[in-house]
């Protein structure tokens, strides 16, 4: 009854459609979820049939040889066939979309999720500009890395769990990004976060990668608390929970940089920053790279962490009405951009690159949301996915082929290591040709994805500078981030792939590229992070430099397509902060800044490059840690996770012990015991007086008389 | 289904069926041979859950407030009757206690070794007390049925339990026991304050209502029956009995004690110490003491919950934890506050119970309680660790899990009137995760290098009957919980409306229209028992009409 | 005569009391408490002169249950002495436990 | 005469009651009991209650007394009862509890309430008439064996008991 309308109709709450009608938008979620149910069988079955092999001490399977069973086949068509289906229904709604003027969101409301007094929660999704751009990223890069997933992970004994995971991690996404209030939102939220933790200690044997899922999940449970809190005053305020009635009632409702709406924002920035690994809870994330590789592309880059932008995105209005907010988020984003860019300047680990480059750019994202430039941040995530996803598969596939180097040989060496690696080029052309496009995108030169959606957030950045200095100095920091991402990534790169290779002889035979299944969803990412970011070429630029040229076709494209759903956003804060400057701080337009942004980045990369290529670099064991000075405070990430340990973690256990041992034990249980123990003593007391001799009850039994006696007559 | 309800005449003997087909079920239990005890306790708790299942048809969400009423006179003299009936609250209680006991007793086959017989007829005298409590509408049956309960559990703790077993029993016995007592002093005052005001003796719920009382009158014997029942709940910092009970009970006793016999004290707070003192219950100090409490319990026992090194204690301090989340929405006296208590209670008692069942299962394999023996098990025991991650993430309250509506509800129930209480408490939230994720981490992930651990067995067909109606259960709670509100909706206002606006609202109604109430027709009238209470009480103001006496405001 | 034979009856049953709290012969102490229930017996007398019959009838009863008990109450003397070889009650404690 | 035979009576009961606690030796302490009992008995007729002054003697003085004497002399009681008697506080404690009790009975017992009471009851005129019609005897043996039958044959079923019991604990183990 329930299924059958989830697939189907669902009922249509809000009018205004304008004649978009979606085709099935309840299967898009459904699929990834049953992907997982049959996926989660599969891995039932196999993970019994492992777990037989466990006790009676045999090794286990080897899939790369000989027959498949079918628990290890089946996934392999189902992970990525249920993403594949959710994709192409996803297009065809946002093709439908395309050809209409949507000002009002499309409601599916399936069934009444918690009717109770005065809250009426439906288990509803929202089909919108925003949702549809967010489901589009999704289940595209999302098909991408499941297919890369099917290369990477194969041998891997857990194969069908991991796709379960993957498909379940999607299910919860879209639930985040569809769902058409705070309550459902909140289901895919909490719910990416579970995926989050199982994937990332998806090899649970390992404690270190355990314990890193197990941080994920409680960092971000600090986030999922401020959204609690945010949801609660948002009820408190406006009696329902819905997007559509709250935000349609916010200006009017609340008070311009009032209270309420600032500790609204505020909380709802907290869960953002949880989520979106912000200062101060981005220590999770860079040890979520525990996690398979795909995973960290999926997870911990495209999508997942990308969920606090759209939250502040899609709470627009609400962050527009609290200047305060809006300033902290972007203030966040700024300190959080730099100071991810620093530890990134001085670690080894490839992917630990890539963690705090995500952090970076996050870091990017929140700035762009924070001082309004809603799309810019959408921009710079859609293609942010699109080169960061490609920067971490490209990782998996270099990962993937150290390890099997170094496995055939059985050499003890880190295969994640980039001072192990070098000179990979030659093994894998395709790897370094696709890094190399996402690398120039991430740093921002013209004209690849990354240039167009950075440099618009910091435009915007800079240009709100007229509303306070604030944003000035953030400018300048954005500026000084983005320059440290053109530097750490060409670092990455040329040590990478670069240079003499030092795996070592024996080794470096086996270094082989990627196969095909992992080697076209990174082509595939490539063509994204190369012309990704023409969706929205500012009109300006696109006029001055190529208007007679024609080449690229569209001009603010996404800024006009998230209109419908900023525009409220918008409007509060023309009338409240009035226009943006349209000239950065110092002077200078859009093509200018442009222009110096782009060789300011070419010159950092290739300054970096030639400086890593001359310089000599040793494999990890013969080079050790660095020392002294900055260095040693960067590759140790400024001392932030030895920091928390020492005043929140320890602390906690501290005060916990204190609680169990003194107040439980010895106050509460104490007292109990002493009530005991009260009671014995009264009873010991009262035994005195047994002596056990009949004299002495007589004697008390005759006073006793004597008592009643003299009762009666005074 | 209704249809053929109606033609068994389900609605008139179900409640009764309920309560003492356990009693027979003990009989044949203790007549069966040993060795064949626990089937037959299973297939008896089975059928009688079975049966109790068309109460989910028989009842009207749309109907009276109180329904499959009846009365039987008991003791005369006292106005003491024997009265049913029962609300959307109670309905999902005994479902609660019906769905439990097959549960546990089926959980407990391997675990429960030497006198079985005794066990499994305990475990049915144990439903009986469970069962009337909930379905009693006369103050002196549920109060012989509180007390009722607290004879086997004494047992099953005391004879079937580990090492500390008779000091975990006797703490249990008298904290509970205490507490019950100064309740008794609290009925017996209530009892002859609404016989001198209304001229007649009776214990009925209906007759107890609105008893005038002064507010100081009803913050003593609010403090009398809040205890016993914030003993029972348990609410900090009377819930130190609780860890040592539930570690040296056996598992079905621990699965019983945290599942159902916790709700007892919530659902005493619900169904009597609200609606009779409705004015100390709102009373502002009250109010906050009592949300106060439930909110150093939340973060309190989550603490302390984290650095235990025995997993059953673990989940014995977060069972306070879950039941402070219940206080809150009781006390927050908001339609979402009880509501969300409500679903916290159910959602509580089916993943607490399913924890201490897997928690049963691994000392089963390995004879430890020790979180840090184990280690690895997801490796060796894939569906065990499955289930217990689902339930964990329900027990921590991860939303599409029953846990979450719960949580949810109480949290914004509370906020509604005490935001900063209600923002302590859901810190809880996090450190929920603080507390069950190591736990999680310990037993289920690491290197699973122990060899006691390498060999250990997944889950058998029984275990898994055992687990999978309480993980579905816990999942399709959280997807699902519209049907249970709704049900549970108009007992709710009730409350809300007789505490908020003074002693009126559908409470009121539900207690005027007694006399005309199906069921009721061929029971005693109220004249009758009142001229029994009037001779012997001595007084004889009653004048034969129904009423009920309201304080706060005049009639006429 | 009545108000007498209530007063000699009174004094006689507290110096049987009396008896029964300062002596430490058990022996004593019994008989002590046939004092006792004379001095009742004689209650009974003196006041079924005045009222009935039945006064007479307790007093019998009140005797034969005193035989009875100075023969069970004796053969357990007999029995402790064998024990303990004294009647000193200050050596019986044996009601405390 | 009647009167002064009463007196005389009371003070050789109370002197032999006396004498029953403060005489050390047992044997002694026997011999004031009967005379406290016989005197006892002397008082019983002047009270008409004949067949009770008999039975005093013959029960009491005669059965229960002899009994008495017998055990003492069986345990072989009659020397070292030196420490029989309490000194000290122990005495005076119990010469306090006693004397406050004895002051309150004969406040009680000797003030003009029971001369009211003796006013009211019947008089001794209808227990002269009852023994007058039925005899000495038959006056107590009517209701006893009518109204009191079932105690009394309670009494005999407890004087068998006693009387089993009394030999079960008394004999010596075998």
């Amino acid at each position: 009854m329930i299924s059958l309308g989830f697939i189907s109709a669902g009922s249509i709450q809000a009018g205004g459609a304008g004649g978009f009608d979606p085709l099935l938008p309840g299967l898009i979620l459904l699929l990834p979820l049953l992907g997982f149910a049959l996926n989660g069988a599969l891995a039932l079955v196999s993970g019994r049939r492992s777990a037989d092999r466990v006790r009676n001490s045999i090794p286990e399977e080897d899939h790369t040889a000989g027959s498949v069973p079918l628990t290890h086949s089946l996934p392999t068509w189902i992970g990525p066939g249920v993403l594949l289906g959710a994709f192409v229904l996803t297009a065809i709604n946002f093709v439908r979309l395309l050809g209409v003027e949507l000002t009002e969101p499309v409601i599916r409301s399936y069934w009444s999720w918690m009717p109770t007094g005065t809250l009426s929660v439906d288990a509803a999704i929202q089909l919108d500009q925003l949702s549809m751009i967010m489901m589009m990223v999704i289940t595209g890069v999302g098909f991408l890395i499941h297919v890369f997933s099917v290369g990477y992970m194969k041998e891997d004994p857990g194969y069908p769990r991991y796709f379960a995971y993957l498909n379940l991690f999607v299910f919860f996404m879209l639930v985040l990004v569809a769902g058409a209030n705070f309550p459902v939102m909140f289901v895919g939220w909490e719910g990416v976060g579970l995926c989050s933790y199982l994937l990332i200690g998806f090899w649970f044997q390992d404690r270190e990668k355990a314990d890193a899922g197990k941080k994920a999940f409680i960092v971000n449970r600090v986030g999922d608390f401020g959204l609690l809190m945010a949801m609660f005053l948002l009820f408190a305020t406006f009696g329902t929970l819905d997007y559509g009635a709250i935000f349609a009632a916010a200006p009017d409702t609340l008070l311009y940089g009032g209270g309420i709406v600032t500790a609204i924002t505020l909380f709802l920035l907290l869960g953002a920053v949880g989520k979106s690994a912000q200062i101060p809870l981005y220590v999770w994330l860079p040890d979520a790279m525990a996690g398979p590789t795909p995973v960290s592309a999926l997870i911990h880059a495209a999508t997942m962490v990308t969920a606090g932008v759209y939250l502040v995105a899609r709470a627009s209005v609400l962050f527009a009405l609290a200047p305060v907010s809006a300033a902290a988020v972007a203030t966040i984003g700024a300190l959080t951009a730099l100071f991810a860019a620093t530890i990134a300047l001085k670690q080894y680990d490839i992917k630990k690159v890539l963690a705090y480059s995500t952090v970076s750019q996050l870091g990017f994202m929140f700035m762009g949301v924070g001082v309004g430039a809603y799309a810019a941040g959408v921009f710079h995530l859609m293609t942010h996915a699109f080169f960061k996803a490609l920067l971490f598969l490209g990782a998996g596939a270099v990962i993937h082929s150290m390890h099997h180097a170094l496995h055939s040989t059985h050499k003890d060496w880190d295969a994640q290591d980039m001072r192990n690696m070098g000179g990979l080029r030659r093994f894998m052309p395709i790897t370094w040709i696709t890094m190399w496009a996402a690398t120039l995108a991430i740093a921002g030169i013209w004209p690849f994805a990354g240039f167009f959606s950075k440099d618009e957030i910091i435009w915007y950045v800079g240009t709100a500078g007229a509303f306070s200095g604030l944003y000035v100095v953030l400018w300048g920091i954005a500026l000084a981030a983005a320059v440290l991402t053109a530097f750490y990534m060409t670092r990455m790169m040329i040590m990478t792939f670069h240079g003499p290779n030092r795996t070592g002889e024996p080794e470096s035979r086996h270094l082989h590229e990627a196969p095909l299944n992992m080697t076209i969803p990174l082509g595939i990412l490539a063509v994204l992070s190369v012309f990704g970011g023409w969706i929205n070429v500012p009109g300006s630029v696109r006029e001055s430099f190529f208007g007679g040229f024609g080449v690229l076709p569209m001009s603010d494209w996404l800024d006009r397509w998230l209109a419908p759903v900023t525009q409220s956003a918008d409007a509060v804060r023309a009338s409240q902060l009035g226009a943006y400057a349209d000239v950065a701080p110092v002077g200078g337009g859009h093509v200018v800044w442009g222009a110096i942004a782009t060789v300011m980045a070419l010159v950092v990369v290739i300054v970096t490059a030639r400086y890593f290529l001359s310089q000599p670099i040793q494999p990890a064991h013969e080079d050790g840690e660095p020392d002294r000075g900055i260095g040693k405070v960067l590759y140790n990430k400024w001392y932030v996770d030895e920091l928390y340990d020492a005043i929140i973690v320890r602390p906690l256990i501290g005060v916990s012990r204190w609680c169990w041992r003194v107040i439980d034990r010895v106050l509460i249980d104490g007292t109990v015991n002493a009530v005991g123990s009260v009671s014995k003593g009264v009873g010991w007391f009262g035994s005195l007086f047994q002596t056990g001799q009949v004299n002495t009850y007589a004697f008390i039994l005759a006073l006793s008389a004597l008592a009643v006696l003299g009762a009666f007559i005074f | 289904m209704t249809g053929l309800l109606d033609a068994m005449g389900y609605a008139d003997w179900i409640l009764h069926a309920l309560i003492w087909l356990p009693l027979v079920g003990m009989a044949v239990v203790l007549l069966s041979p040993e060795e064949r005890a626990k089937h037959v306790a299973f297939g008896w708790a089975l059928g009688l859950f079975v049966l109790s299942l068309g109460l989910w048809w028989v009842f009207d969400p749309d109907g009276p407030l109180f329904q499959l009423t009846s009365m039987t006179e008991w003791i005369g003299a006292w106005g003491v009757t024997y009265a049913l009936g029962m609300d959307g609250i109670s309905l999902f209680m005994i479902l609660l206690t019906t769905f439990t006991m097959p549960v546990a007793i089926l959980g407990s086959f391997n675990y429960i070794r030497e006198r079985q017989r005794a066990f499994y007829s305990l475990m049915l005298l144990l439903q009986v007390g469970i069962v009337g409590v909930f379905a009693s509408m006369d103050l002196f049956l549920f109060y012989v049925f509180f007390e009722l309960t607290l004879v086997p559990m004494y047992f099953i703790v005391g004879i079937w339990g580990g090492e500390r077993r008779i000091y975990a029993a006797v703490k249990f016995f008298l904290y509970t026991a205490l507490g019950s007592l100064l309740m008794l002093v609290g009925i017996l005052y209530l009892y002859w304050q609404s016989n001198l005001a209304f001229g007649f003796a009776s214990f009925h719920y209906f007759d107890l209502l609105g008893t005038p009382l002064t507010l100081t009158e009803q913050l003593w014997l609010f403090a009398a029956f809040a205890l016993a029942f914030a003993i029972k709940v348990p609410l900090f910092p009377f819930h130190t009995w609780l860890p040592d009970a539930h570690v040296e009970a056996p598992t079905p006793g621990s699965v019983v004690l945290a599942a159902v016999l916790l709700k007892l004290g919530a659902y005493g707070f619900l169904r009597f110490v609200l609606p009779f003192f409705p004015e100390a219950s709102a009373h502002p100090t009250v109010v906050l003491v009592m949300i106060t409490l439930g909110v150093i319990g939340i973060i309190y026992a989550a603490w302390v919950a984290a650095v235990q090194p025995d997993a059953k204690k673990l989940v014995a301090y977060t069972s306070v934890a879950h039941m402070g989340f219940v206080v809150i929405g009781i006390f927050a006296l908001t339609t979402n506050g009880l509501q969300g208590g409500l679903i916290v209670m159910i959602s509580h008692g089916i993943s607490t119970g399913a924890l201490f069942l897997i928690l049963g299962m691994l000392y089963e394999r390995r004879h430890t309680r020790e979180i840090n023996d184990f280690g690895g098990i997801a490796k060796v025991a894939p569906l065990l660790a499955t289930a217990l991650v689902i339930t964990a993430m329900a027990s921590i309250g991860v939303p599409g899990t029953s846990g979450f509506v719960g949580e949810f509800l109480a949290l914004l129930g509370t906020f509604e009137r005490y935001p900063m209480l209600a923002f302590l408490a859901a810190t809880g939230v996090i450190f929920a995760a603080y507390y069950m994720l190591p736990m999680v981490q310990t037993i289920l992930f690491n290197p699973l290098d122990r060899e006691e651990n390498r060999t250990m067995e997944d889950l058998s067909g029984r275990e898994i009957a055992v687990l999978s109606p309480l993980v579905g259960l816990m999942l399709l709670i959280g997807v699902l919980p519209g049907p249970i509100l709704e049900r549970m909706e108009p007992g709710v206002q009730a409350i809300i409306e007789w505490v908020d606006e003074g002693a009126s609202g559908a409470l009121l109604d539900a207690a005027r229209d007694r006399g005309t109430e199906p069921g009721l027709g061929e029971l005693p009238v109220r004249s009758e028992l009142s001229e029994l209470g009037t001779s012997a009480l001595g007084t004889s103001t009653y004048d034969g009409t129904r009423r009920i006496h309201l304080f706060f405001r005049d009639e006429g | 005569m009545l108000a007498e034979a209530l007063i000699l009856s009174a004094i006689l049953f507290v110096i049987g009391m009396l008896g029964v709290l300062v002596r430490r012969n058990v022996i004593i102490m019994f008989l002590c408490i046939e004092l006792m229930l004379n001095a009742v017996n004689l209650s009974f007398v003196a006041l079924s002169r005045f009222i009935g019959i039945e006064g007479q009838i307790y007093v019998f009863f009140v005797m034969t249950v005193a035989a009875a008990e100075a023969a069970v109450g004796l053969a357990i003397i007999i029995s402790i002495f064998r024990h303990y070889e004294t009647v000193d009650v200050n050596n019986f404690n044996l009601l405390k436990w | 005469m009647v009167e002064i035979l009463f007196y005389i009576f009371a003070a050789v009961a109370l002197g032999g009651a006396i004498g029953v606690v403060f005489q050390r030796n047992p044997v002694g302490s026997l011999l004031f009991m009967v005379a406290t009992l016989a005197s006892l008995a002397g008082i019983f007729v002047l009270f008409e209650a004949h067949f009770l002054a008999a039975i005093q003697i013959i029960v009491y003085a005669g059965a229960i007394m002899v009994l008495f004497l017998f055990v003492i002399m069986l345990l072989n009681l009659g020397h070292d009862y030196r420490k029989d008697l309490k000194m000290g506080l122990g005495m005076i404690l119990a010469f306090a509890v006693t004397g406050g009790i004895a002051g309150i009975l004969v406040r009680q017992l000797g003030g003009a309430g029971t001369s009211a009471v003796e006013q009211a009851l019947p008089g001794p005129e209808a227990m002269d008439q009852l023994i007058q019609e039925q005899g000495i005897i038959g006056s107590i043996a009517r209701p006893l064996f009518t109204d009191y039958v079932v105690a009394f044959e309670l009494t005999g079923l407890l004087l068998l008991v006693a009387l089993v019991g009394a030999i079960a604990i008394a004999k010596r183990r075998v």
